[in-house]
């Protein structure tokens, strides 16, 4: 087996991953970092994020109120000493990024450009047209090329951490091309290794984002925390369900049922304005539009398509230049996709997972319980975001803690002994025996694809935009029969090069890991917050049992078990989370008392 | 970047390829209209517009050499490189041998225009 | 499968470097949908009729670069190429031409990344700045100077369709050179000058013979011909006026 | 031992899988033409130099129906060639801005066809005045 012994090994190369690398790099340029990536890093999901990066920039604008848009948006289940952290750091680091060459839109003078973007109070959202995740990928991706120091494992698949003496001491990849095992020894280990969306049926992920890293940490008894909080995005094409990005809205699009109606006035996001108004009506928070439109379904005023009911985005009123300027991405989909040219005819959409707000559990250093452990990004549950996350805010957290996750294991790395390299050596081997053992063993009689597909409908039906606990029961027993079918899987194909239906196997066991967290932590939080709604008589926000951070907890062979933790209020006691002129009034109310 | 990168001499060639391709683009079709068809068969032209004096007081005037020198030269060059490219494109690296032949012929086509060019006098 | 359901032929070059010398077409019927893409196509084969056939994909959005392949011989993003533009004849699928295939319909890409990294594609700063002095000023015409040059998505298709690389596979190659252009071309890089010598070079632009077939096939509009060509230009400026002035040019 | 074993692919015979390399071919071949036509005038160059009997002679044979079809030829491809230098060349030029707006690359094939079009009339004018 290849070793290579690192100083600090990240795993995942996309934005989170990237940024942390850098900030090693610069933290410490006699650092040797491991960057492993089972895609090669453009290739990332970030790449596909499209609307723009959240840091207070305008006038008027102030961090304060970025911070009550997080937490408010959030349903007060964030850090708020994170937040509050972040949302100071946020600006800054886009502009090292804008040194670095992102190519973010600008105003006439040339300066960044801000937008609006969905609950934010005032635009605050930096944007590259509307390929901000692909610029801002590509960015750190070629200037992370500027550093001797990052040796990247591209096309490398992590299939375990190993552990000495208490601590993370390295990871274990299999090298695609070649299906052998390579053992990366390091003082600390970062994972970045984004979301967990495919374990739903529709989704805007890419086909990498299956938790991977999740599961490597829950099985090493670092808890998952929030899972339960699975974000719909309102705007996404039915059957494949792509990403319609929020700045459709942002820049003025309207959504309407099949009479023609703007609804979400009926939804307390009202009152209907010809023009965006932030946090109201198409500019309100995602939970609250995806809810809105499963309450329209109920009245029977969607639509009905080819993969069931939609309702419309419609653009037409922004005119074709303006289309075109703003948001060319969005009209290519359409046209491509659904034959439909977003300037003469309204886009057919429907909500589809888009984000997992719960993860790895760290503490604002983005440090785990496992001492040697970081994580960040997606796959991180660092506290920002609560039971529901704002859009734009994702982007910018891969930067901020991003760079704070690669000093911090920078900082742990330098400060821990080399590890006993024969005993990891060990361990890695076993690992290898293991996973080959799933390519060579015969007799199964399960395929990976009807697992996967299985499980994602079940996903679907149990932890959709409102949950019931019998549902949600039924799909926790159904994730337990298919992680007990797992151990009878066939692989069709036995080969080293590129076998990557092994792959596609190893990242199904991963995904159940994580969806059995998710459904467990949903069917035990009896109350409605964020992104996790009730129907079955837990319809109202219980702060009194359920202000708390779920965590589930690995039990080998077993259900997860789930535990709660406390959630840092500092600031902003929970209020009611009121958008639209309600918003508006509330918060008036709200700063009156505080006179 | 890189080490040990070698400068390529191709912008001497690729000049002149543009040059020639530029020159026969804009001109080309028309030279070959009057030369080969519209004065050999008086159609347009009058016969006598290719005279052996008006030819050579035509090649004897600083212009008109230049002229003649350039669409001969250019032209060849031109020829030539998309030739050699051609060449290679089509699986012949010959290398040094398709070179020689290619632009050799360009060289030797060039000296001789001049030689005689000069030699019709002024 | 119902039999109304409509069918179509997919055509795939497979190749297992562990039992075959040499890779070989397969085919097979799948069903067919009109909004069903070539991607699709591929994902429903592996899914129900043979688990072993490899191919890299991602975003299903056009932008993450993975799914690049020939179909019918030109090369496509297989997510957004549709089946329907071929039914109901029979569609031929192909690793990407001009590179080696490691399986299947993948290919090794390795050559490409490195061409990536040899063109220094990072911002070296005319002046540098501190973040306390806030961003570079960019007007929009300035950013619209390299924009295009800067939405490559590295799918590498132009590299599938310029023969020229195919011939001689030390030719840095349209997307490279249009990332290095992207560069050079940022008001707020000053480096420009380094970069020529890999644009003057042997592997350099003087390969392209303008076939064009590169910004043809590129599916974010780069034109990385026209990258190319442009930097012809820039290093027979750069080739000849090194005579004139002692300090101009590059080594 | 790494069972990796990268196939690459012939090129043999690439020019005709593609009708767009088929095309690229063709205007490539345009250089024969081009090449034979400055043949052509170096001989009649050479034989100006050789005197009045020998130019007359030359004049003579470009008279003959062989070196009319061969120059019909000619005007043909390089009339090809006239096209697909100006069609290529959007692609070669850095970008023209005009009024803040690139210029279309029609624009510029259509300006270049245009060009050539006045330099031949030029051309034809010159040659008319000389005849006089
Ligand atoms: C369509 C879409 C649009 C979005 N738009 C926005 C937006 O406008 N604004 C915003 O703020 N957020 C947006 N988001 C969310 C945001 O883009 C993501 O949360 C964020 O990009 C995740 O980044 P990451 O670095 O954590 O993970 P990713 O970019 O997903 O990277 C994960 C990395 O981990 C690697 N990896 C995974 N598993 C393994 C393994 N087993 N072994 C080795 N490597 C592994 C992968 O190769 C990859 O490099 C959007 C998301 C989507 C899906
Ligand atoms: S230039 Fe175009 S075709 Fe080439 S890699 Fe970039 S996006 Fe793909
Ligand atoms: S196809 Fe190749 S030859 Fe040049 S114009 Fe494009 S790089
Ligand atoms: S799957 Fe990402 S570009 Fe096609």
């Amino acid at each position: 087996m290849e070793v290579f012994k690192a100083d600090v090994a990240i795993v995942g190369g996309g934005g989170a991953g990237l940024r942390a690398a850098i900030a090693v790099a610069e933290s410490d340029p006699t650092l040797k970092i491991a960057l492993v990536s089972k895609v090669y890093p453009m290739r990332s999901h970030t790449v596909s994020a499209e609307g723009g990066s959240a840091g207070v920039k305008k006038e008027g604008d102030s961090l304060e109120y970025h911070f009550n848009d997080t937490v408010g948006g959030g349903d007060w289940l964030c850090e708020q000493d994170v937040v509050e952290f972040f949302v100071s750091k946020c600006a800054e680091e886009l502009t090292q990024l804008e040194h670095w060459g992102c190519p973010w839109s600008r105003t006439e003078d040339g300066h960044v450009n801000v937008r609006a973007f969905g609950g934010m109070k005032i635009e605050r959202t930096w944007f590259a047209a509307d390929k901000t995740g692909f610029h801002m990928l590509h960015t750190l991706f070629q200037t992370s090329i500027k550093y001797p120091s990052i040796k990247r494992f591209d096309e490398h698949f992590c299939v375990d951490l190993v552990k000495e003496d208490g601590r993370c001491q390295g990871v274990v990849a299999i090298e695609m091309a070649s299906g052998e095992f390579t053992l990366i020894e390091a003082g600390s280990v970062i994972i970045a290794t984004g979301g967990a969306g495919r374990v739903f049926r529709e989704n805007t992920n890419g086909g990498v984002v299956t938790g991977d890293g999740m599961a490597l940490a829950y099985r090493h008894g670092v808890p998952l925390r929030d899972m339960e909080f699975v974000q719909y995005h309102p705007t996404c094409m039915p059957g494949t369900g792509l990403l319609f990005t929020e700045a459709c809205r942002g820049e003025g699009g309207f959504l309407v049922n099949k009479d023609g109606y703007r609804y979400l006035q009926d939804y307390g996001l009202g009152p209907a304005e010809p023009t965006p108004r932030n946090k109201a009506m198409e500019l309100g928070p995602r939970d609250r539009l995806s809810q809105a439109f499963w309450h329209e379904q109920q009245k029977g005023r969607t639509i009905e398509g080819r993969y069931g009911p939609v309702v419309h985005l419609d653009l037409r009123h922004l005119g074709a230049t303006k289309l075109h300027e703003r948001l060319p991405q969005i009209c290519e989909l359409a046209e491509q996709f659904l034959g439909v040219d977003p300037a003469l005819a309204p886009i057919p959409i429907r909500p589809a997972v888009h984000y997992t707000m719960g993860g790895i559990m760290v503490n604002g250093l983005c440090a785990s319980p496992l001492p040697g452990l970081y994580a960040v990004g997606e796959c991180s549950s660092v506290g920002i975001h609560g039971a529901n996350r704002l859009g734009s805010n994702s982007l910018s957290e891969l930067l901020v803690f991003g760079k704070v996750a690669g000093v911090e294991a920078a900082g742990f790395a330098k400060s821990v002994a080399p590890g006993n390299s024969a005993s990891l050596l060990k361990q890695a081997k076993a690992v290898e025996q293991r996973v080959t053992g799933l390519k060579t063993k015969t007799g199964g009689t399960e395929k990976i694809s009807v697992l996967r597909k299985e499980m994602a409908q079940t996903m679907e039906d149990g932890c959709g935009i409102y949950r019931l606990a019998d549902t949600m029961q039924k799909t926790c027993n159904k994730l337990d029969e298919l992680k007990a079918r797992f151990k009878n899987v066939n692989l069709e194909d036995g080969s080293s090069v590129w076998n990557t239906d092994w792959l596609l196997a190893i990242e199904l066991e991963y995904q159940l890991d994580v969806a059995q967290t998710m459904a467990y932590s949903a069917l035990q939080r009896r109350e409605s917050r964020g992104a996790h709604q009730r129907l079955d008589g837990y319809e109202q926000r219980d702060d009194v049992n359920f202000l708390k951070h779920s965590e589930a907890n690995y039990v080998a062979d077993g259900a997860p078990r789930i535990s709660y933790g406390d959630v840092k209020i500092t600031k902003s006691q929970p209020g009611v989370r009121a958008y639209g002129a309600a918003g508006e009034k509330a918060e008036k109310e709200r700063k009156a008392s505080h006179v | 970047m890189k080490s040990g990168l070698k400068r390529s001499n191709a912008p001497i060639f690729w000049a002149l390829f543009g040059g020639g391709g530029m020159l026969s683009a804009l001109v080309g079709p028309m030279l070959v209209f009057i030369t080969g068809i519209a004065i050999p068969f008086g159609l347009l032209l009058p016969e006598g517009a290719m005279s052996y004096p008006k030819m050579l007081a035509f090649a004897q005037n600083w212009l008109g050499k230049a002229f003649v020198f350039a669409v001969i030269a250019l032209f060849l060059w031109h020829a030539a490189h998309r030739i050699f490219h051609t060449l290679h494109d089509v699986g012949i690296h010959a290398g040094v041998a398709a070179r020689l032949i290619c632009y050799g012929s360009a060289f030797v086509a060039t000296l001789v225009s001049a030689y005689v060019l000069l030699g019709l006098g002024f | 499968m119902s039999e109304s359901q409509k069918t179509i032929e997919i055509e795939v070059l497979r190749y297992n470097p562990e039992t075959d010398q040499a890779p070989h077409l397969q085919v097979f019927q799948v069903p067919f949908a009109d909004d069903m893409s070539v991607l699709q196509g591929a994902q429903y084969i592996k899914d129900h009729l043979d688990g072993s056939l490899s191919f890299r994909w991602s975003c299903r959005m056009a932008i993450c670069g993975s799914c690049g392949m020939m179909v019918n011989g030109e090369p496509h993003l297989s997510c957004q190429t549709f089946l329907r533009d071929y039914y109901p004849a029979r569609v031929r699928i192909e690793a990407l031409s001009h590179f080696p295939i490691e399986r299947d319909l993948v290919i090794n890409m390795e050559g490409f990344i490195d061409k990536l990294e040899s063109i220094q594609p990072y911002i070296i700063p005319k002046e540098k700045r501190s973040l306390a002095q806030g961003e570079y000023l960019q007007t929009p015409e300035q950013l619209n100077a390299y924009e295009q040059f800067s939405s490559c998505i590295n799918c590498m298709l132009c590299y599938a369709a310029c023969p020229q690389f195919g011939l001689n596979a030390d030719f840095v190659g349209p997307a490279a050179m249009a990332l290095l252009h992207r560069y050079n071309m940022d008001s707020r890089d000053g480096a420009a000058e380094e970069r020529m010598e890999l644009v003057a070079a042997e592997e350099g632009v003087f390969n392209c013979t303008a076939v064009g077939y590169c910004s043809e096939v590129c599916p974010k509009q780069v034109d990385p011909a026209n990258a190319v060509n442009i930097n012809k230009t820039n290093a027979a400026k750069d080739y000849f006026l090194r005579f004139l002035s002692p300090k101009g040019g590059s080594k | 031992m790494s069972k990796r074993r990268p196939y690459v692919r012939p090129m043999d015979g690439w020019w005709k899988k593609n009708p767009y390399f088929v095309e690229y071919m063709v205007h490539e071949g345009t250089a024969l033409f081009v090449a034979a036509y400055a043949f052509t005038l170096l001989v009649g160059l050479v034989r100006l130099g050789q005197g009045e009997a020998a130019w007359n002679g030359w004049l003579e044979a470009l008279k003959s129906p062989l070196s009319l079809a061969f120059h019909a030829v000619l005007l043909v491809a390089i009339l090809y060639h006239t096209y697909t230098w100006f069609k290529i060349m959007p692609r070669t030029l850095p970008p023209i801005i005009v009024g803040g707006k690139k210029l279309a690359p029609a624009t510029i094939t259509g300006g270049g066809l245009m060009a050539a079009l006045v330099a031949s009339l030029v051309l034809l004018g010159l040659v008319w005045r000389i005849a006089q």
